[in-house]
């Protein structure tokens, strides 16, 4: 069991854990040490996943999963630990890994509970991690819900503003979203195969293909909603702006970054691979709140005051592009679906770290009460424009390639509905660069609006170090994104068939 | 047929019973509704004597009205002054309980009358001429007998619970 | 005019349903044993008049009886603990006052 | 040809900008200077020896039987979307990208070298300069882009260079709403081109721009006759990425950002929105050129908005007082001016005559206009404002400037010898030749042009003396401000004689320029007289401007507020989409489905709250319910067994 990499995933946060419960509550020397180590070795881990994936793939590797394993956990139900990635997973685990990494930079004078903090963060991200390698869609919804809970502490204990709230309201809408997802993942588990062989293991239901397409419809609707929840899809996307504002940085980063990611990637992975037919039928309901997403987050946030609002906001507007992409069924939306989310995981945790930093010294967020911001602390104000016209989508950044990506897939098909959803979506690009250059003007350029402001302090080497991993991750798909193709485009042939066949 | 005296004794000791049961719940005296009941256990002590269930009515008297009372009466006077009234019941309480006392004894009361349970008994007189009366040796036999019908582990299943109570009061009375 | 079994359970209904009524009213913890007591009582009759009635041969009720008459003895020596223990704790015997168990 | 070359091309600018931006704060001003300018200095020799290999070498690789042929030098994969649709990363070598290196790596350098005098006291300056070589790298890699996503890439890349030169002076306000405009309505646009290359590119299955343009028939087959909304697809696509070029181009009524945009430090607005990137659009419709042929609706519709831009620019800039706003609206003019000569070009009338004056005229105003800019700068740095009222007779303080910029006006009015005649000549020709409609009207806004621009000549060098210069005397500027002006003076001087039809035409066969004496006397009496207008008017302080002005004062305030085109889009922008849209979302989110879920958690409390009252903890109300579901448990059975 040890000898498989992916297992190892979950290991090093619970390691991470056990590390941390050694450590004294006050010795927070002792706390750093442990998460740096662990952190960097799960980028290690993942980066060297990464390339042992790629090499399997040049060898000419053509399976689904690769470092597949599993085992019995609870037979009577047929429930296993079963473990394997293709390439999208890959790609999501160095994210998270990456977001990890930054996150425990950014949180590096993380107070009060310093341990108890990191605890937390260590549960959340064996939650992530855990969902990522996992194909057995029970032990998936495990990690889901181990990577919900923590969030309702960290939000609310060390939080800012209305935390209770918030941490209240967001651990309620997911929970709400997971009851949706529970009902849908056993509805698939009872029809998953013929009698007496029921299965949790997603490629075996793909396999087996014998779930009825009335119950397809329901089973689609229910998980689509349930992921749909936690991928901020209009209109179940309110827990998003109240939940970001409250939260701390790192959580903040780790939740937009990934967690988020976990409601695109299961839409992805269970209601369009198990679900195809119910997926081409139904698309079209989820494309419309998919595409209001969109517009209406990016709207949204034009107005906001707040910068975490208006990051939240438009995280609902980025977020609802990745679902919308996923909708489109082609190949190449779906790969701009995966781009976007790397992108959008990236430069959202890049905007939450910097915003969390500018909080930290000016002690507001309201961006009527900052400005000129860019003389005082230029190198978050310069960090702080990459990662806009990241998110503006600027080629040379993430976000364009994506975008870009999302369009020409989108565009292929070519019926006024669809095509008109694509302009509508592409219209958002426009509103994204009013809502980020205000922010950018308002915020960073100008006079500086506060005489007290001037004696604050530019970032400090740890909070240099979060930030560059992030821009260097950015800028890295975004020169160099045939990469990221190459690495998942193997993963949708299956998909991409099981649809085909079900339009048949 | 019953003899007078049994129906002049019967008739004194149900109104006794009840009146005083009326009287331990509405009195405002903690220590005067300890009394009444003492009378209400007695009273119910004597319908046992008519009954023909000395040792029962023995029983009743000398740890009911006995063991029991002064238990009640010690505690009264640990955690009350001798004047201490309770207060007015307030109106909701007192319509929760006529509620539910009323109803529930006109329910037994309808069922008692209707079913057929009344054509069962014959005279107390006729069922204590039956001689079933039992004497202490029967009584000690079943009790302490293994036999079908003998009670010993009952017995000593409450001889038990007693010494756990006894145990039980100390630890939970014992000052800290 | 003869003394049959209602003649006795009538009385025993109505002790009951006066236990009830205090149980309900009353708020002193004391008077609710009381009334706790007076419904035991009631059933302790009903056994034993129908153990005369319905099955004299027998003593099944009798028996009865005897060891309720033990276990209420055991439970008022605890309840009474216990009350003394309460009465240590918030300096009365009220029932309103006992609310730190509440939800 | 070798591909070292125009690697460094490329490579030169985007490494200035990554050691500059990174290291600059590290760095004395002299070594960010230094190296900015050596740095483009390279890029300059490269990009002319690459220019001039292509031109002039013979070789058989870049022409054929007279024939210039188009060549990828090199062409890598960037990213794959669709197993055909396939982004590459190149460098096309063809006549109008030579020519387009040339002018960019020319101004560029001598923007770098005028910056060094005129940007030396700004704080920032190693910024600047990392700017400047991001906007060189950007520009460069537009006009060499092998395929119109290539080109694409490089627009939004151009676009942030300038937003962010535009804004350099972030500390004022009006810079940094100047800079957040210009973005968004050049993003605006670019929606339009995103949205024409997502239609051209999934009909014809390619970006490459050979692949479309040696095979335009093609491209209209694969549409397969589609159509919506009454035109044909292609059309649409057409008229979409030409939508992305008005936007970059300033064409109506996308033209709003550019004179905006003339707070941004004014060498920038040289470089960036007088030179190079204002002319990406034409420079987009001359690529693409033989597929616009394809669909002469979407010829009509450039020429069109065209031909309304140049004379709605021309009159604006009549009326204008600052002088790097009358200069950006002449620019606007005569980059339609460019439009419209595309716009009216067919290879039947004069051999597509109008493509090659055209891009004769785009780079001809290149360094006309650049000398413009670069003189206004020193006249801005000599007086401190921008307002003409401030100047007046500078002739006699600053005689390289007034030289300079005399021959630069005289350039753009398109008086013989100076380059601007030819190059205007040609166009008016190729216009006349489509229809004498455009023909005259064009040689209308021409006359314009020579009288605004005289009259800003006049004003600003003649007139009357600003009674200030006494307190502060102005002076020509630094030689490393002289320097270019002179260069570009000079090009000014000789560039109409270049034989540019031989370089560059639509389909790269040669064509020999003759010029057509009755257009050429036309514009030049048309021209002379607008000059001589501008002299009879300003040359001398008097009242007849001032009295025109007071007999027409709504027209005059009108065209002055550039005929309220900015209010219309603050209205729209701010009182429509920002206020009653966004807001009004955003309050919906708030109050309609945040509440919604908020209710959700309200009722539950509520009824949980009013079942909470059950579990109240009294055991006798718990036993009056115990007691009374008793009671009707057995009522219920009693009932069932009567």
């Amino acid at each position: 069991m040890f000898g498989n990499i992916l297992i190892w995933f979950v290991i090093i946060p619970i390691i991470m854990m056990a590390g941390l419960g050694v450590c004294r509550n006050s010795s927070m020397n002792a706390i750093r040490t442990v998460m740096t180590v662990c952190s960097t070795a799960l980028l290690g881990l993942a980066i060297w996943l990464c390339v042992d994936f790629l090499g399997l793939r040049a060898a000419g590797e053509t399976a689904e999963m690769l470092y597949t394993g599993s085992w019995m956990w609870y037979a009577p139900l047929n429930i296993e630990l079963a473990v394997g990635v293709d390439g999208i997973s890959v790609l999501m685990i160095l994210l998270s890994a990456i977001i990890v990494f930054a996150g425990v930079f950014a949180s590096w004078k993380i107070n009060p509970l310093p341990k108890n903090f990191f605890l937390w963060f260590a549960l959340l991200s064996t939650g992530v991690f855990g969902f990522f390698i996992s194909i057995d869609i029970f032990t998936m919804f495990m990690f889901y819900e181990v990577a919900l809970i923590p969030m309702y502490l960290l939000i609310g204990v060390w939080g800012t503003g209305r935390k209770e709230y918030s941490a209240m309201k967001l651990t309620l809408m997911l929970m709400g979203g997971s009851a949706f997802l529970m009902l849908g993942l056993l509805g698939i588990y009872w029809h998953s195969g013929p009698e007496g062989h029921l299965t949790w293991n997603i490629l075996e239901i793909s396999k087996n293909g014998c779930i009825d397409p009335s119950w397809q419809r329901l089973l689609f609707c229910l998980t689509f909603v349930g992921f749909g929840v936690l991928g901020a899809m209009f209109p179940f996307h309110t827990w998003s702006p109240d939940g970001h504002a409250s939260a701390p940085t790192a959580v903040s980063m780790l939740h937009a970054g990934v967690l988020m990611k976990l409601g695109g990637y299961g839409c992805f992975r269970i209601a369009i691979y198990l679900l195809p037919q119910a997926a081409n039928e139904l698309a079209w309901i989820f494309i419309i709140l998919t595409g209001i997403s969109v517009v209406y987050g990016a709207l949204s946030a034009c107005v906001q005051t707040d910068l975490k609002y208006i990051n939240a906001y438009s995280s609902v507007s980025h977020c609802g592009m990745v679902l919308f992409a996923i909708l489109m069924l082609t190949q190449t939306a779906m790969t701009g679906a995966i781009l976007q989310m790397l992108s959008h995981g990236l430069m959202t945790a890049l905007f939450f770290a910097l915003i969390g930093m500018i909080y930290g010294r000016t002690h507001t967020r309201d961006i009527r009460q900052m400005g000129g911001l860019m003389k005082i602390m230029p190198y978050l104000g310069v960090c702080y424009m990459i990662a806009g016209f990241a998110s503006l989508g600027l080629p040379g950044l993430s976000g364009f390639v994506a975008e870009m990506t999302i369009f020409f897939g989108s565009f292929e098909h070519t019926d006024l509905f669809h095509r008109s959803f694509v302009i509508a979506g592409t219209c958002s690009i426009v509103i994204t660069a009013v809502y980020i250059l205000r922010v950018v003007g308002k915020l960073l350029l100008g006079p500086v609006q506060d005489e007290h402001h001037l004696q604050l302090t530019d970032a400090s080497w740890y909070e240099r170090f979060s930030t560059v991993t992030l821009i260097l991750a950015i800028a890295g798909i975004g020169c160099f994104p045939n990469w990221i193709n190459e690495t998942i485009q193997h993963s949708f042939v299956p998909i991409i068939e099981s649809l085909t066949q079900a339009a048949i | 047929m019953d003899s007078v005296g049994n129906i002049v004794l019967y008739f004194v000791v149900a109104i006794s019973m009840l009146v005083f049961s009326v009287m331990a719940v509405t009195s405002r005296k903690i220590l005067r509704s300890a009394t009444y009941l003492l009378f209400v256990l007695i009273s119910t002590a004597l319908f046992y004597f008519q009954l023909g269930y000395q040792f029962l009515g023995a029983v009743q008297i000398a740890v009911y009205a006995g063991g029991i009372m002064v238990l009640f009466i010690f505690s009264i006077l640990l955690t009350h002054r001798p004047d201490d009234k309770s207060g007015k019941i307030e109106s909701h309480r007192r319509i929760a309980g006529i509620c539910a006392s009323v109803l529930g004894a006109a329910l037994l009361l309808g069922a008692l009358f209707t079913m057929p349970v009344g054509a069962a008994g014959c005279s107390l007189t006729d069922v204590l001429a039956a001689g079933n009366c039992i004497d202490m040796q029967t009584i000690g036999h079943t009790l302490l007998g293994t036999d079908k019908f003998h009670y010993l582990l009952p017995f000593e299943a409450v001889s038990v619970l007693l010494l756990a109570c006894i145990i039980g009061g100390v630890v939970v009375a014992r000052k800290r | 005019m003869d003394l049959g079994i209602l003649w006795y359970l009538v009385p025993s209904v109505l002790m009951f349903a006066c236990g009830v009524y205090g149980f309900v009213t009353r708020k002193n913890l004391i008077a609710i044993l009381i009334s706790l007591e007076l419904m035991l009582n009631a059933a302790d009759l009903n056994f034993v008049a129908f153990n005369r009635y319905i099955f004299p041969g027998q003593m099944e009720g009798m028996i009865f009886t005897l060891f309720a008459i033990a276990i209420a003895a055991a439970e008022t020596a605890i309840a009474i603990a216990i009350i003394i223990n309460v009465y240590r704790a918030i300096g009365n015997t009220d029932i309103n006052e006992i609310k730190k168990l509440k939800f | 040809m070798d591909i070292t070359l125009p690697i460094l091309i490329l490579a030169i600018p985007i490494s200035m900008f990554l050691i500059l931006g990174i290291g600059g704060v590290k760095m004395s001003r002299k070594t960010a200077g230094v190296l900015g300018i050596l740095g483009m200095g390279t890029t300059l020799t490269l990009a002319y020896t690459v220019a001039f290999t292509y031109f002039f070498s013979g070789d058989p690789a870049f022409i054929v039987d007279g024939v210039r042929q188009q060549l990828q030098v090199f062409d890598v994969t960037w990213l794959a979307f669709t197993d055909t649709l396939v982004v590459h990363l190149g460098f096309l070598l063809d006549p109008i990208s030579a020519m387009m290196l040339v002018v960019i790596t020319t101004i560029s350098f001598m923007v770098h070298l005028y910056s060094w005098g005129y940007m030396e006291h700004e704080p920032g300056f190693q910024r600047y300069y990392s700017f400047l070589s991001l906007f060189s790298f950007s520009m460069l890699g537009l006009v060499v882009a092998t395929n119109i996503f290539q080109m694409y890439i490089f627009w939004e890349l151009v676009g942030v260079s300038s937003y962010l030169l535009i804004g350099f002076f972030y500390k004022l306000p009006s810079a940094v709403s100047a800079s957040k405009k210009a973005f968004i309505v050049t993003r605006f646009a670019d929606l339009g081109f995103l949205i024409g290359i997502l239609l051209l590119s999934f009909y014809t299955d390619t970006f490459n721009f050979m692949e479309l343009t040696h095979n335009p028939e093609g491209v209209l087959a694969s549409t397969g006759g589609a159509t919506f909304m009454g035109a044909s697809v292609l059309t649409w696509a057409l008229v979409l990425i030409y939508v992305g070029g008005m936007g970059k181009s300033a064409m109506m009524p996308l033209h709003i950002w550019l004179p905006d945009a003339m707070e941004g430090p004014t060498p920038v607005s040289a470089l960036i929105h007088a030179a190079t990137m204002v002319v990406a659009g034409v420079y987009l419709v001359a690529r693409m050129f033989p597929v616009y042929l394809m669909e002469e609706t979407a010829l009509l519709f450039i020429t069109c908005v065209g031909a309304i831009t140049a004379f709605y620019a021309a009159v604006v800039a009549c009326c204008q007082i600052d002088i790097k706003r009358i200069l950006a609206f002449s620019t606007i003019s005569q980059i339609a001016f460019m439009m419209v000569a595309l716009g009216v070009t067919r290879p039947g009338l004069h051999d597509g005559m109008g493509y090659m004056s055209s891009m004769f005229h785009l780079f001809t105003h290149a360094m006309f206009k650049a000398l413009l800019f670069l003189g206004a700068g020193a006249l801005i740095h000599a007086v401190h404002s921008n307002n003409y009222t401030e100047m007046g007779g500078l002739r006699k303080y600053m005689p390289i400037t007034h030289w300079t910029f005399l021959i630069g006006c005289l350039a753009i009015a398109g008086i013989w010898p100076f380059a601007g005649f030819f190059s205007k000549d040609e166009m008016l020709t190729a216009m006349f030749a489509n229809n004498w409609i455009w023909g005259a009207w064009m040689t209308m806004v021409a006359g314009l042009t020579a009288f605004y621009m005289f009259r800003m000549y006049f004003m600003v060098f003649w007139w009357e003396e600003n009674p200030h210069y006494k307190e502060h005397k102005p002076h020509d500027a630094p030689w490393q401000m002289s320097v270019p002006l002179i260069f570009l003076a000079a090009v000014s001087c000789v560039s109409g004689f270049i034989p540019f039809g031989e370089l560059v035409t639509w389909n790269r066969l040669p064509y020999h320029i003759h010029i057509d004496p009755q257009v050429a006397t036309t514009s030049l009496i048309i021209a002379a007289f607008g000059i001589g207008l501008a002299a009879w008017l300003f040359m001398k302080r008097n009242h007849k401007p001032a009295a025109m002005k007071n007999a027409m004062p709504g027209l005059w305030k009108a065209a002055n507020r550039r005929f309220y085109w900015d209010e219309f889009y603050m209205f729209v922008t701010h009182k429509i989409i920002f206020n009653i849209f966004c807001r009004s979302i955003a309050w919906f989110d708030r109050h309609v489905i945040d509440a919604t879920m908020d209710g959700f958690a309200k009722v539950t409390q509520k009824t949980s709250v009013a079942v909470k009252g059950m579990q109240s903890g009294s055991i006798q109300a718990y036993v009056v319910w115990y007691f009374l579901g008793a009671v009707a448990v057995a009522a219920i059975t009693w009932i069932c067994l009567l």
